[in-house]
């Protein structure tokens, strides 16, 4: 197999005095859609905001293409094509949606490139064209989670890290999402997906993580995944 | 009537100065929402840099032989000289307090207010200092009425920094970025938005337009004092926020609106209770709307 | 040890570059039109050396080299906190006040001048303590009230002769009532709003009472107060009341003390109340109390009142002490100190606001000596204070996050 | 919770070693009072000056029998009440035989009840407001001028040479600047000058446009300016004069400061002022001038006074030969010489009286002007 694109080797971090995570290792590779499941609390987000520098590293390494990224300031990983959608979609809600996208583009200084990019997005969302001069908060759910993903897009990442994309959205939105998550990947962006929405999740993604209070419980294809029985138990509400 | 216009333009230019510091106190408002008590000590520090400076160029005689040029590079040495003092103080006493408690935040504010301004008498002594006043202190008559120079210039001041700000604010990359960060710090660096720079840059910013007003006072007024910040801090904040804190056009507003309030009132009541005619439209204004003239029903966890 | 060096070396030396460049230009710039840097440098230099030695040790204890002194002192610390630990809370605040009760006896004027001070300033501190630390309200007008309870004694006891102890519950009362007259418009504000809405009501009141001539007599303060008295049964000549004024100190010491004590387990017993308790679900999600039936309305006043009925009872001893008030001693400032005492001491945290009101009277006490630099001092601990503990000197246990600061 | 408490009890502790006990030696220990830190820091440290030029010259001159040295506690009152208070029990713990100040009456007031308590003397050099030598405390004394005194001066001026019919006040809300402001309006009544106006302003200040266009407007003879600090008081008369107001401009004391000039500039020009008489051609006001300026700069407004006031301690407690302050009071009661600001003599209330007569300011100077007793200069 070619190189992991994002590597963690033991990561240990923490919030306060409670302990997060307690030892995550995990393998990203170029291309695939990785699903990482859990339930409330196990440490999904924290794991992707560790990845991005917000939560700090106590122990263990981050490896980003080959280097490690443990430590450094977030705000440079977007520029190395890391990107992430994050839980609850956290749009700017006092800025227009057109300027939601532009900040998405906001390390990258070719001004016609970015406007290429942008009307890309319209194309692919057109409702974001319809809303571009509405404030942000404003939008309805999906359509802030579509604006969420565009705004990542706008950074050109290769690799996508999303947290619970299908969260409080009605399910024919939901489906919607995850086709066009599925769309970005055929274009060649490697996601980290991180859901709740277990079923949806293990179904589009290739390989699949399962989260337990802070550690990895179980590492497996999808599909392998999809069939345990004690992972249908647990998360699939069977 | 006249002694109606004459006062009209007093409370203008005072509620310009007002506006001048409330600027600044507001731009720094917006994006961390701090309430930095030493904003008034870097409007004083701007005065006392301002007066350092033209005093050593008289001292060495180029004030006399290129007035102007003088003036202006005071202006921008000052400006200058404020902002890395902002910066520097953002760097230490307020920066290593990012996530902690807003009181702690305020606290630290205020035992840096008390500093600075200790730090001002004890290097510069506790006499007021005069400013090179007399190439400013012209002015021209309509009528009855008569308006100064200086007058027009604070008034013409705030305006042309009222639209630069908001065009820097809304229509920069810049002021993007510092909007994406007053909003949601954790999503703008995930956006590659160096929040820390853009508060540092935002602190130099207000401070440098708080050593302006500084200057502008001290030319107006004719002296700077080490305690000058105090009071203007206090009444630019209450400016800030009556217009909307966080509002660049709300804090003119605000400005405007307290200095014509209390020119009023000691023009047609009583001058020993301005301040308090001053404090009680405010109160009485936050009390209708709550979140000031210009403010935004921001939602209630953020407030 | 290099490496810890690397890494604080280069902020270190930045940092004192640029406050050269901020000195030098105070310092070095001459109205004569010359340049001068011996000065700059030498005032710079005294601060570098003493910046240098700090991280010095700083640097020497993250990286271990300290710990032949660090580890006995850690372990005598350990040993000394669970001796401590051995004899029973109940123990330790009996020696407490035992001290308290000897103090003036082994001590001079001047120190129970400072003592006096502390602890009308721990009634002030836990008074404002029940606004911010319980109900979550920032109020920067506080000082307002502990005015109005000065003025009240003052007023009472110069134009009707009312003695101080009968004074006191009429203080607390307006106090109180004052607490509601500012509580009430302010009850739909929040945050910043509210701060600026109660810094002016404090500016407010300290104006009325600098103008009203006729009520206060203004700027000149009322003068002639009469200093705390008991009535004594005296049987010479017959049976008779000997009236006693209190002038000396330490009488004064001992009444500040009753008030101190009072006022600690009154806020104490709050605290752990279910008015208390509904006080902290307002503090921590003022939408959540409502919703679980909490009349958050009444609850932000009573707040308001109570914090200021300590106030309105340390105000009425204060005039009583200084058996003269002017409006002078109600400014801002003074809000704003016994706002740093609440927060540097640690907020809802009793001991804390005890540590952080001693911190900030004796601490300008102690830099007495230096006269100018004093208030840099001051300033400059405050900072630094906050900087390395954020959270108050004694953080209480029982604070969660406040819904207001969520967000980072 | 026990960790906290031992915290406490520690810091508890810190308080205790502040009792400096008085070591035996032969050292006089004399207080001053003043506002070191604040606004009043200017007048506050020329006061502390002053008090010091003494004590040099007095040592200089051979010190006082029966002591190796002279030593001068200076204590900052900031000029609130409560550090004042605070000061003087300091001051009391140090077991000081006299103090020195303090200049804003409001301090001077409550600290002087204290001082009374264990019967120091007190010398104030700058507070005028009635009040501090009417409560009949028995070792209270004054060195400048009264309220009351400056008052009358003022507005027999305005009648006598200015021959003016109105007047507009304002004052700057302190016991020192209203009492004053507050003696002139009645005194102006008293002579048939009509009062237009008296408005206040408050600590702080910096924009007085409104309340001088008002004044303009009301066009009244003489514009009367009573204010604590000579800072807002070229503040004023910049704006005055910028303003154009054309009354005549009187003030007070306060603004009798070299830096009232520097500051205003060619505004102060024509302003007048009525401050104690000091004849600098004494020998006496020589040799403190020439102290005081080599060591100390410009002399203020009130290191003179705070001068003259140490001197009159001192020389009390060399001529007694004792520091007790009944022996202290009645050398007091004696005496009669030249001081650098006046002739000293005391009366029996503490007060020295004054000689305030009208200084003009001509080409940035202070010109003397007008006399009471001898009119026109």
């Amino acid at each position: 197999m070619a190189a992991p694109l994002l590597e963690l080797q033991d990561v240990h971090a923490s919030y306060g005095s409670i302990k997060a995570l307690k030892g995550i290792s995990l393998t990203v590779y170029p291309g695939e859609i990785v699903a990482m499941i859990g339930a409330n609390g196990a440490g999904k987000s924290t794991t992707l905001m560790t990845i991005c520098g917000i939560v700090q590293v106590q122990k263990g390494d981050i490896f980003y293409r080959g280097t490690s990224i443990k430590g450094t300031p977030p705000e440079t990983l977007p520029p190395l094509g890391l990107c992430q959608v994050p839980e609850g979609r956290r749009i700017f809600p006092r800025l227009t949606v057109r300027e939601n996208l532009e900040l998405g583009a906001f390390y990258r200084r070719e001004r016609t490139a970015i406007d290429r990019d942008i009307d890309q997005a319209y194309s692919f969302f057109p409702i974001l064209k319809e809303r571009r001069n509405q404030q942000g908060g404003t939008l309805s759910g999906g359509e802030q989670q579509m604006l969420a993903i565009a705004r990542a897009l706008m950074s050109r990442p290769k690799l996508l890290l999303m947290d619970e994309p299908s969260l409080g959205l009605a399910p024919k939105i939901v489906q919607k999402i995850f086709d066009i998550i599925a769309e970005i990947n055929k274009e060649g962006t490697t996601i980290l997906l991180v859901e709740q929405n277990a079923n949806l999740a293990l179904q589009t993604a290739q390989r699949g993580y399962v989260l337990e209070t802070g550690a990895i419980s179980m590492e497996d294809q999808a599909a392998t995944l999809l069939d345990n029985p004690d992972i249908r138990k647990a998360y699939l509400g069977e | 009537m006249e002694y109606f216009i004459q006062q009209f333009i007093n409370g203008i230019t005072l509620g310009g100065v007002y506006a001048l510091i409330a600027l600044g106190y507001t731009m720094v408002y917006g994006v961390i929402q701090l309430i930095n008590f030493a904003h008034g000590e870097f409007f004083a520090a701007g005065g006392y840099m301002g007066v350092i400076l033209l005093a050593y160029m008289t001292g060495a005689g180029y004030l006399e032989t290129h007035p102007f040029l003088c003036i202006a590079g005071a202006g921008v040495l000052t400006m200058a000289y404020t902002a890395f003092l902002a910066m520097g103080v953002e760097r230490m006493a307020y920066k290593p307090l990012r996530y902690a408690s807003r009181l702690s935040l305020l606290v630290s504010a205020l035992g840096m207010s008390i500093f600075l301004s200790n730090g001002l008498m004890l290097t510069q002594g506790v006499f007021d200092k005069p400013y090179p006043s007399e190439l400013t202190h012209g002015g021209f008559e309509i009528g009855p009425i008569s308006v100064g120079y200086l007058q027009v210039i604070i008034v013409g001041m705030t305006a042309v920094l009222l639209v630069g700000l908001n065009i820097l604010v809304f229509k920069t990359r810049i002021g993007m970025a510092m909007r994406a960060t007053a909003q949601d710090k954790i999503m703008s660096s995930l956006v590659s938005i160096s929040s820390n720079r853009i508060i540092a840059l935002t602190f130099a910013i207000g401070a440098g337009l708080a050593a302006c007003a500084g200057m502008m006072t001290g030319f107006y007024y004719g002296s700077v004092r080490y305690d000058m910040g105090f009071v203007p801090g206090i009444k630019a904040f209450a400016a800030a926020v009556l217009g909307g804190i966080g509002n660049i056009t709300g804090a003119m507003l605000g400005g405007v609106i307290i200095g014509m309030v209390e020119v009023f009132g000691a023009a047609y009541i009583s001058g020993q209770y301005k301040d308090v005619f001053a404090f009680i439209i405010m109160i009485a204004v936050l009390y209708f709307k709550p979140t000031g003239i210009m403010g935004e029903n921001v939602d209630d966890t953020r407030v | 040890m290099i490496r810890e060096c690397k890494k604080v070396l280069k902020p270190f030396v930045l940092g004192l570059l640029w406050l050269l460049a901020l000195l030098w230009p105070l310092l070095g710039i001459h109205p004569d039109g010359t340049l001068s840097f011996a000065n700059a440098f030498q005032v710079w230099l005294y601060i570098a050396a003493v910046a240098f030695v700090c991280v010095f040790l700083y640097v020497l204890n993250k990286s271990g080299n300290l710990d032949f002194a660090a580890r006995p002192a850690a372990v005598l610390h350990g040993r000394v906190s669970e001796a401590a630990g051995r004899i029973p809370a109940k123990a330790w605040i009996g020696l407490l006040l035992g001290f308290a009760l000897i103090y003036p006896q082994i001590t001079g004027r001047y120190e129970q001048d400072v003592a006096i001070n502390v602890l009308i300033y721990i009634c002030l501190g836990l008074g404002l303590n029940i606004v911010i630390g319980l109900a979550g309200m920032l109020d920067l007008g506080y000082i307002a009230f502990y005015g109005v309870g000065a003025y009240s004694y003052a007023l009472l006891n110069t134009n009707f002769g009312i003695s101080f102890w009968f004074s006191l519950p009429f203080a607390a009362v307006l106090a109180a009532l004052a607490g509601c007259i500012i509580g009430y418009p302010t009850l739909r504000m929040r945050g910043d709003y509210l701060a600026i809405v109660t810094l002016g009501f404090g500016e407010i009141v300290r104006l009325i009472l600098n103008n009203w001539m006729t009520l206060t007599n203004g700027p000149n303060g009322i003068l002639g107060i009469d200093p705390p008295s008991f009535y004594f049964l005296s049987f010479d000549g017959g049976l008779s009341f000997e009236h006693l004024y209190l002038k000396k100190l330490h009488y004064l010491y001992y009444i500040a003390l009753f008030l101190a004590v009072f006022t600690i387990i009154a806020v104490r017993r709050l605290n752990f109340s279910r008015i208390g308790r509904a006080w902290e679900s307002i503090r921590e999600d003022e939408t959540a109390a409502e919703l679980m039936g909490v009349n958050t309305f009444l609850l932000k006043l009573l707040a308001y009142a109570m914090g200021a009925v300590f106030a309105g009872l340390a105000g009425a001893f204060f005039s009583a002490r200084m058996r003269f008030v002017s409006p002078e001693s109600f400014t801002f400032l003074e809000s704003a100190l016994v706002l740093a005492m609440v927060v540097l001491g640690g907020m809802a945290s009793i001991p804390g606001i005890i540590l952080g009101v001693m911190a900030l009277i004796v601490l300008p006490e102690v830099f007495r000596e230096f006269e100018l630099y004093r208030m840099l001092a001051v300033g400059g601990a405050m900072t630094v204070m906050m900087v390395f503990k954020p959270r108050g000197l004694i953080p209480a246990k029982r604070v969660g996050t406040r819904s207001e600061e969520k967000e980072g | 919770m026990r960790k906290q408490l031992l915290t406490m009890l520690v810091l508890g502790l810190i308080l205790v070693p502040f009792a400096v006990s008085p070591a035996a030696t032969k050292t006089l220990r004399i207080g001053s009072m003043s506002p070191l830190t604040g606004p009043y820091a200017a007048d506050g440290n020329d006061i502390k000056n002053g008090t010091l030029t003494a004590i040099e010259i007095f040592e200089e001159e051979g010190g006082i029998p029966g002591f190796d040295e002279i030593e001068l506690y200076p204590q900052d009152t900031a000029c609130d009440p409560k550090q004042a208070v605070a000061a003087a029990n300091k001051l009391l713990n140090l077991e000081v035989v006299g103090v020195i100040g303090a200049y804003c009456s409001s301090s001077t007031i409550p600290a002087s009840e204290t001082l009374a308590e264990e019967d120091i003397p007190m010398i104030t050099p700058a507070s005028t407001n009635e009040q501090v030598t009417e409560r009949g405390l028995p070792y209270m004394f004054r060195m400048c001028g009264r309220d009351d005194d400056q008052s009358k001066v003022a507005v027999q001026f305005i009648k006598e040479s200015l021959n003016a019919d109105s007047i507009f006040i304002v004052d700057d809300k302190t016991t020192y600047s209203q009492g004053l402001a507050d003696g002139v309006e009645k005194e102006c009544e008293k002579a048939g000058i009509e009062v237009l106006g008296h408005d206040h302003v408050n600590q702080g200040d910096k924009d007085f446009s409104a309340l001088l266009t008002k004044a303009k407007s009301k066009g009244a003879d003489v514009f009367y300016m009573s204010m604590q600090n000579h800072a807002t008081g070229s503040l004023m008369t910049i704006q005055a004069k910028r303003l154009g107001l054309d009354a005549q401009i009187l003030t007070q004391d306060a603004n009798m400061h070299p830096n009232f000039i520097k500051v205003a500039k060619d505004a102060a020009e024509g302003v007048m002022v009525t401050f104690g008489y000091v004849d600098e051609s004494t020998p006496e006001y020589k040799k403190y001038a020439k102290k005081f300026s080599a060591k100390y700069g410009e002399i203020g407004a009130y290191g003179t006074y705070a001068y003259d006031a140490a001197t009159v301690l001192l020389k009390a407690i060399k001529e007694s030969g004792s520091t007790d302050p009944e022996d202290i009071k009645a050398e007091i009661m004696n005496m009669n010489f030249q001081g650098a600001s006046k002739m000293v003599k005391f009366r029996p209330n503490g007060d020295s009286g004054s000689n305030y007569i009208v200084f003009v300011i001509k080409d940035g100077e202070y010109v003397k002007y007008w006399d009471p007793a001898k009119g026109k200069l």
